[in-house]
């Protein structure tokens, strides 16, 4: 921790705080990417989302792990990442796509590296390592921070990717969001080991938990271990730990596993109040600055909702011109059936 | 072993499931439920709601999320004396654990000359039709159907949810138990029982009909009812067979069903290509050649990644699709 | 593209298939070949014999033992440039990649609406006849062939492996490549080649026959070209299909096939359930069904797991079982 | 370590040593084990066994295994662990039943509580998880101890496996025989962590490694650590460092990855004369107990050569009788199939 939950510099946090430029983009990240969550809260209630796992309370792991990257790098967010997608620089409204149901991935990975958010848990781990091996075999600087939930800790997908990363020292930063549940399942059925970030002892990476919280924590310990990675010393794994402070998704009840109390006591170390308390005690942040900030989270917010709001007519033959580079004999016929089932429809109209 | 229907009840499909669950735990204390989330938030469809409230937290208890543990893990609960029941959340989240259920699962009666069986149940909500995303209404009954040591069934209906689980919980053989998501609120009339008949194995026709068979399962049996009942009223006769089991599959009722009427079309959500549909279609083929007036069509999910929700009602047999194929039985013939 | 065929050489199939990493490598220096055992051992058939002393480490290379990662591993390769060649070591040692191959594998380009695709191979030793113990034998391609979003090929002798490799490798798609086991010791005569040709997809009739139709692949195209010549001996003249490319299918081929004999057997290791097998017989009883005498027959292995080598005789199509259903097939009519 | 490779008690060893009659019985069972492999080793080059994965300067590992277990536990092998299921009192015969092609498994696992030597690495640890935890649930103080190998400890399997034991504190020790290879893949390409027994930090599980050819220091490490599983204070991992003298299996070239001077390097550490070396020392064994030894080691072989020198006619209906517990209406037909071609084939002679 560099920040306490009331916004007061730690000792280990007097003198190695990241510089206040990088924590008023932090800040304005956050709050924006608060704002978005809201935003996407909203638009599930009216339908027009068909679900959405919310990342509210976790805006500091989001923001820091986008912010910590240089521009070649690539994220690997897993599915509740959706507003470090968007900090990344990822169009807002192409970022929800697979939850509004328009398309699975409804943003081009390649346009600013960031791998498309997907469920099956911790099967982009290994993909993450494959990027970063391609990056050092082809001799470009390239880290990959990949991203995932305490939950998917459990999965063999994880296990072999922190192994092969450390065995190819692959140039990749696992983040694990430590958020305390896996839907309803809590940290302690999911793990009996003293930390998540202990985790890496076994692959012989050096592993580091991080107040999950405290934006400026986060970005001194990822930005270290993305330095360190770049400089060929392998991968590393960082634990943020945080808490999903509204339900898993909008289809959830989490009043049937957790308690008020456990809630009210992590709203009270959000990380934006925090950061907001001690940027504005030291100056750095006045309230031209907040609006500006407010503002340009509105302005996203804006564009999400008008985006979303905006239907495309979905488009029958994309059904099968994605499925091969070239459609196989079988997709042209089947194809041809779904066309002619609709042109007979259209007919009857 | 005898059966005593001991009440009757109206239930939705995910309570009829919840009732066989309790009635198990309740009669066999050697049976465990148990996967992601089944604990204290009773599974994401519900479907275990309040049974570790009931039985305690060493009967029906959450894993960590890793379901080739899970299934791995089941494996050796059974070996030592239990009837575990395990939930993968999801279709596609079953993947993980394919290796488990293939290499062992499927296996260990056989490896170990009938000496360790595996009196196992997997619960895996299957198909599409709520508007999902991305892998979580695949069709995935082809890759446990297609592996020899597996029983695989799908409940069409809460009556059949109940007495299948019961069935397969109650089976010394591994069950892989699909769960028909889009039928999980539809409510019916439920046959709450004791004790156990021999239910798996046994396809049932759901509706008489002279002129053509639809032959479906699962999630597709309500929509190929719904094509007979449109037929009937343009004058053409559908009889509609419910397979329940795919395996072992019931070669008599469904031959004897489409030598009865001479056409026959298979109906079925997952992916065409090398599917249980093309096992259905080519068993007719080959058994029922003689009584055949034209082939077997097949209406099922296209041969692509099942689509996004806004594409899906595409994807799905539909009654029209369903009822193109019924015309295309080259009736000239007739 | 074009095809320079530069050379014929005699080869075993691991020879020719060797070769055609050898040539893939040289010629494009985003190719790698990676796995269990690949690197200085040369693979457990030495299918990649000495591909790290001429190309180095970083182009071919083993991996720590996980087949999932190694499938994770080779998409994330391809998502940044390189084309890779991964082998999983048996066939039942690629059902832990399932998750990864399925979920990912199958479905990155549709998901992403074209825009990252996975020029990715994954070879696969399959089949059995070589009395390897349990796990070293299944005929897995009906879980690839499901899939959608996989090409699945098998080549039946030297040339194939050589050249269907080479196709697999510069194919934009992911390819499941298919080596029978059985065959990797046969020797034929190899055309080698620069550049490539569209060999995926055409099936290829390798004898010709009048009277019926054996439709094979892979591991079985051998033994039913054997049938094909002991039935002439016999008076009867039969047509062998080798499909080579099970996705995509080769409708035309096939259909041709059929309807020139008016009769077909489907010839495939694998246990017969919802296989490749059954969507054969399906597909020919739906598209000829009017040219067809006599019911589409399947010959293949049982429903069982794959036996043990002492008992694995009785599993594998022989030449009799072949010609026991070629006689079945309603002469009398003929 | 216990004792060096010489034979002597090393500081630690002094005072901490097994008893006697434990250390008499792990030579026994090593001398025994010694036999066994060169028995299967000569039954493959004479074409009566398929294949021989060997255990070969292993049989220490081989051996603790199996001694530290009480009758009622449960020993989970590894496929190259055969003479582990020989010293846990399986029918060495039945034993090889898988490696001579006459069935997968040739023995009934709950004879003697051994679970069936299976090939998919890593796959039979959650079973030996599961195993553990219905013990538990029934109320027995059953212990179950489960092997691999180094390579197998990259499988997420193995992961999943000892992650679900710590959660549930399962009574299971794993217990990995580190031979330093898998197949031609040597450690290091498989591992960077500081040794494979660091691999439980990750779970909260104690580790700790053990030189694997020192049959003193294993008995007293696994014994300990099954010790505690019994007392319900739940598992542990092991790693025994020892060595793959001979190749993988018979069909493998092991001149291709590995130098002669390697292997004759860990030849000189062998467990068996290391072990005798002390006894005859201390004055615990003698020539004619040596002999004793060595006759029931020759007892061994001579069953298991005359046992798979005897050929069973495999029965074509054991295809069809296992599969579920009543044959389908599918299998019905297959068998009556079969049973008309082999009767036609029988006619035709
Ligand atoms: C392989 C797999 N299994 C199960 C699921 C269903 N599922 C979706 S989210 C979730 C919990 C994830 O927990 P965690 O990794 O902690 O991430 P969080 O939701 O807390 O962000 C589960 C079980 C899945 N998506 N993928
Ligand atoms: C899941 C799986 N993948 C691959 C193989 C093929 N294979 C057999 S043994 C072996 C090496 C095993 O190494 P290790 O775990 O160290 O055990 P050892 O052979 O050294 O005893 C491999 C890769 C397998 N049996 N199972
Ligand atoms: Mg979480
Ligand atoms: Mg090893």
């Amino acid at each position: 921790m560099l920040l306490d939950p009331d916004g007061r510099p730690t000792a280990a946090g007097k003198g190695s705080l990241p510089d206040a430029e990088a924590l008023l983009r932090g800040l304005a990240g956050m709050i924006a990417a608060r704002r978005f969550n809201e935003q996407a809260g909203v638009l599930v209630r009216q339908g027009r989302l068909a679900v959405y796992p919310s990342s509210y309370g976790q805006e500091a792991c989001q923001v820091a792990a986008a912010q910590v990257l240089a521009d070649g790098d690539w994220l690997f967010p897993t599915y509740r990442d959706t507003a470090a997608a968007v900090a990344r620089g990822v169009d807002p409204v192409e970022v929800l796509g697979l939850l509004k149901g328009d398309w699975h991935s409804g943003y081009d990975p390649y346009e600013r590296n960031v791998a498309p958010l997907t469920t099956p848990l911790a099967t982009q781990l290994p993909h993450a390592v494959g990027v970063a091996h391609a990056a050092r075999l082809r001799g470009t600087r390239t880290v990959v921070l990949a991203m995932c939930g305490d939950g998917a800790t459990s999965e063999g997908d994880f296990h072999e990717a922190l192994n092969f990363a450390a065995v190819f020292r692959a140039p990749v930063v696992f983040f694990v969001q430590n958020n305390q549940y896996a839907i309803s399942v809590p940290l302690a059925r999911q793990s009996a080991a003293p930390s998540l970030a202990h985790k890496g002892v076994g692959y012989g990476i050096p592993g580091e938990h991080v107040d999950g919280n405290d934006l400026a924590a986060l970005l001194d310990v990822l930005s270290r271990a993305v330095d360190r990675a770049r400089t060929g010393a392998g991968p590393q794994l960082v634990e943020g730990r945080t808490y999903r402070i509204q339900a898993h998704t909008n289809a959830d009840d989490a009043t049937r596993y957790r308690s008020d109390d456990e809630v009210t006591e992590w709203a009270a170390k959000d990380p934006i109040a925090r950061l907001e308390t001690y940027l504005r005690a030291e100056g750095i942040l006045d309230d031209t600055r907040a609006a500006a900030f407010a503002g340009a989270a509105e302005e996203v917010a804006h564009r999400t909702r008008d985006g979303i709001n905006r239907d495309v007519e979905p488009n029958p033959d994309d059904l099968f011109r994605f499925v091969y580079a070239e459609p196989t004999p079988q997709l042209v016929e089947q194809l041809a059936m779904v066309r002619d089932e609709l042109s007979r429809e259209e007919g009857h109209r | 072993m005898t059966t005593i229907a001991v009440e009757h009840e109206t239930l939705s499909t995910a309570q009829a499931l919840n009732r066989a669950l309790r009635d198990a735990l309740a009669e066999d204390p050697t049976v465990l439920v148990f996967g992601e989330d089944v604990g204290p938030l009773g599974g994401v469809f519900r479907v275990t709601d309040g049974l570790t409230a009931e039985f305690g937290e060493d009967r029906c208890f959450d894993t960590p999320l890793a379901e080739a543990g899970i299934a791995g893990f089941a494996v050796g609960l059974a070996m030592n004396g239990m009837r575990p029941v395990m939930e993968m959340q999801f279709d596609a989240f079953a993947y993980p654990a394919f290796e488990q259920v293939v290499s062992h699962i499927a296996k260990m009666r056989n490896r170990t000359r009938g000496r360790v069986e595996l009196p196992l149940v997997m619960r895996v909500p299957y198909a599409g039709g709520i508007g999902g995303v991305e892998h979580h209404c695949d069709s995935s009954e082809a890759y446990f159907a297609h592996t020899p040591g597996l029983h695989v069934v799908a409940p069409s209906n809460p009556a059949d949810a109940y007495s299948l689980l019961r069935d397969a919980i109650a089976s010394p053989d591994p069950v892989v138990f699909l769960e028909p998501k889009k039928l999980y609120w539809a409510k019916g009339d439920v046959a709450l029982r004791s004790g156990r008949e021999p239910g798996i194995g046994t396809a049932v026709v759901r509706r008489q009909g002279t002129d053509a068979t639809l032959i479906a399962y699962g999630s597709s049996v309500p929509v190929a009812i719904e094509a007979a009942e449109v037929a009937a009223r343009d004058g053409r006769s559908l009889q509609v067979v419910d397979l329940r089991s795919l395996v072992p599959f019931d070669d008599a009722t469904v031959c004897g069903a489409v030598e009865s009427t001479g056409r026959a079309v298979v109906v079925a959500e997952a992916a065409g290509f090398a599917s249980v549909a093309s096992e259905i279609a080519a068993r007719v083929g080959e058994r029922c050649f003689h009584s055949l007036s034209a082939p077997v069509r097949r209406v099922t999910g296209f041969d692509i990644p099942y689509p996004p929700p806004k594409l899906e009602h595409l994807q799905l047999p539909s009654v029209d699709r369903i009822l193109d194929a019924v015309d295309d039985l080259q009736w000239e013939d007739a």
